[in-house]
């Protein structure tokens, strides 16, 4: 069972239709599946869900998407920086659910993990908490969030074996782990492909069976606020 | 007369204990860090997913896998651990880290905060503060005690949408320092130069004393 | 006449498919890692929390930090990943395990599996085998098909307390290979030497055609 | 903030009573806190709930404090290989909650993580359903199951730093973190304590956060049941 596939656009060959739901690692534009989305974009396939912490900017991430109108619906946690997502949401083209960060990488990681809802205190007595049921435990009211189950799932990670196993890089981990869990199918794009039995059994973080399809590539890795310290 | 941001943030890192694993917000609250107390070891969480968050790079630390929640990049520390946003909430969620400091459009007497969105204006999310306020062990909110009109904005109630209900431990402001009791807001301290009176009047909300 | 132990294991082994994740339970279904297929790859899971499970050590393999399930020392492959339990479970629940192949006291016509206890008697625990059956994508059970009495293990109802209600997929014995069917089980095939009326004559639920 | 005490006794000093409940990592002898254990059997406090996936053997593991009677109530699994807690749950002496083992780690998860409860199929239609709440989420049922929360954690790692950061060896990983994340103090012993500094900040199992007070100390490390291959 081969999971390295030649590039990105043979790695998604089969599992992009219209109207599916994808869930997407990354925060900000850290750690995110640049090359999956770039294909994406080239597959011209519409009307998609993206559950992602963010949208990207205008020309990189989840944002290259949003200008060719791929994209009917958003699940997120802050979408600040996109000012095309902005106007296509004013304008009601856009569809917009905000969940709160960690409610959103739970709900992922519920629904990789069998786990249909959950209950938290993150969001009780906001517009956050509107509609979903509410229970007491201990005399603390808690909401219930359910687990998403994405039909695909696209990840970036540092390092990857030839079965999957994935190792990530400081905080570009991020959402990719509980993304990676959710999809009923996940093709995760990789720096840096090694021969299996080359990773440290114990330093695996995200073990291969969570990962369906592989690509080595060239990112860019763009950081989005340069912000250094003076030097004395 | 009253507290500049800098002073408000030293201010706040006197809340600091040593051994406390803190998550600091973006404006006031990340300027505490510079202010620390010597001999207080403190961690401080990006809820993205890391602990132990050191300073800004310089230009040959530059890394873009490594930025803290508001993006920006910066650098690790000796202790420093990474693991993903799932477990990085579950640590807040969990009442793991002991503080968070964050700033705020309004707080009301009964601890209600509201720092994430105006009805009308753009509304950019609510990213981690939902979690934090709801998660932590103790909420300080460090802001101007009133907006740009000069209105207070700690209130009886938030006009604004909640971030959380009932969640804000103590309020640092340019004013002073209050903490949020049984009844309303008891006045723990004034700033240099600002009498008890001057912050009652500057204050729409109940004070107890 | 019938299968033995070792042919149970080698036509439980012919329910393997390439690339699939496996957990392996106890007794009859260990041995079907000696039957894997050539040229399919499988990967085993020790539920405690390890992916790629190796064969038993040599004495100078032996790690006392390296057990399977059954508390059995064994060894790591290439491919092997460690990981917590709780994300061991996770991936269990979240059904990103193909199949567990497991032994069982009773299999009833609905599918209903008992394997866990036996009231009056010591009750050692499920261990695993309730999340395992809830959670897998197919649970295939390898057992002998009547008791030591000579009494039909697969019944109408199981008598036992339940491990998991409406899980069993397919049903191998030393007589042959059963299917939970709408309405009952189906036969897919029987043993060597064993004859579709011997088969049902041993089973005491309802054979569909 | 010192986290590093000399031994078992002193990092365990003001945290034990009578009556506390108890989370312990470990699977079988595997990656059982043996010296933390030694530990609260030499302070004789009495009337301990614990939880954890087995109960050690009867001279080794939880087993020692069921010799002493110190245990009044087992959250576990499995515990088929401990001939005095059987003699004692079949006398009465001794309570006993059966929770299937994913169940019990993913309560030990998500009491750590502000989880007070979640929904899952485990146990659907069996005695451990009974009496707990049942829900349906796309036409399936499931169970409503709580998160633990302990008054003290009992975990053992392989290395650690002087911050509490662990990194745990191969499957004596097992029940450690998540029991690590449900306590409101936890204590952990290690093989080694090395320099803060001197871990890969990518490569640490379990950040120290979880960890408030640290030992290091000589493990027997027994192993249960020695199976070997045979070499031709």
């Amino acid at each position: 069972m081969k999971k390295v596939f030649n590039n990105a656009k043979e790695a998604l060959s089969g599992l992009l239709k219209d109207d599916i739901f994808i869930a997407a690692g990354g925060f900000g534009l850290c750690g995110i599946p640049e090359l999956l989305l770039n294909a994406i974009k080239e597959s011209k396939v519409k009307n998609l869900t993206f559950a992602s912490n963010n949208a990207g900017v205008d020309d990189f991430g989840i944002g290259i998407l949003l200008q060719t109108k791929q994209v009917r619906k958003m699940i997120s946690s802050y979408v600040g920086e996109n000012a095309e997502f902005m106007r296509q949401y004013l304008s009601g083209e856009l569809e917009l659910e905000f969940n709160p960060q960690g409610t959103l990488a739970e709900r992922m990681r519920a629904g990789g993990s069998g786990i249909p809802a959950f209950y938290t205190k993150t969001g009780v007595g906001t517009i956050i908490a509107d509609g979903k049921e509410h229970k007491d435990f201990d005399g603390e009211t808690y909401i219930m969030e359910k687990g998403l189950v994405a039909d695909l799932s696209i990840v970036k990670a540092w390092k990857a074996d030839e079965t999957g196993n994935l190792v990530f890089r400081k905080t570009a981990r991020n959402f990719n782990p509980p993304a990676a869990m959710c999809g009923k199918v996940c093709v995760a794009e990789v720096e840096e492909i090694v021969p299996t039995g080359s990773l440290d059994p114990d330093l695996i973080h995200l073990p291969g069976i969570y990962v369906h399809r592989l690509i080595q590539g060239d990112h860019e890795k763009r950081i989005e606020q340069r912000t250094l310290r003076e030097v004395k | 007369m009253a507290w500049d941001r800098n002073q408000m943030a030293a201010r706040a890192a006197h809340e600091l204990q040593d051994g406390w694993y803190v998550n600091l917000g973006i404006g006031i609250p990340t300027l505490v860090s510079n202010y620390i107390p010597k001999g207080i070891e403190v961690t401080l969480q990006s809820e993205n997913g890391m602990l132990g968050m050191g300073p800004f790079p310089t230009e040959q630390e530059l890394d873009s896998d490594l930025i803290n929640a508001g993006k920006q990049t910066i650098t690790e520390l000796p202790q420093t651990s990474y693991f993903d946003s799932a477990q990085s909430f579950g640590m807040i969620r969990g009442g793991k880290i002991a503080m968070a400091i964050l700033g705020a459009m309004e707080v009301s007497e009964a601890g209600d905060l509201a720092n994430w969105m105006i009805p009308g204006k753009l509304v950019k999310g609510m990213g981690g503060a939902m979690d934090l306020v709801a998660g932590v062990g103790r909420v300080v909110v460090v802001m101007d005690h009133t907006n740009k009109h000069g209105d207070s904005k700690i209130l009886k109630e938030c006009t604004l949408p909640l971030t959380g209900k009932a969640v804000v431990n103590r309020i640092i402001t340019n004013l002073g320092v209050l903490d949020v009791v049984d009844g309303g807001l008891k006045i723990v301290e004034t700033a240099d130069g600002v009498t008890k009176e001057e912050l009652i009047e500057s204050t729409k909300a109940k004070i107890v004393s």
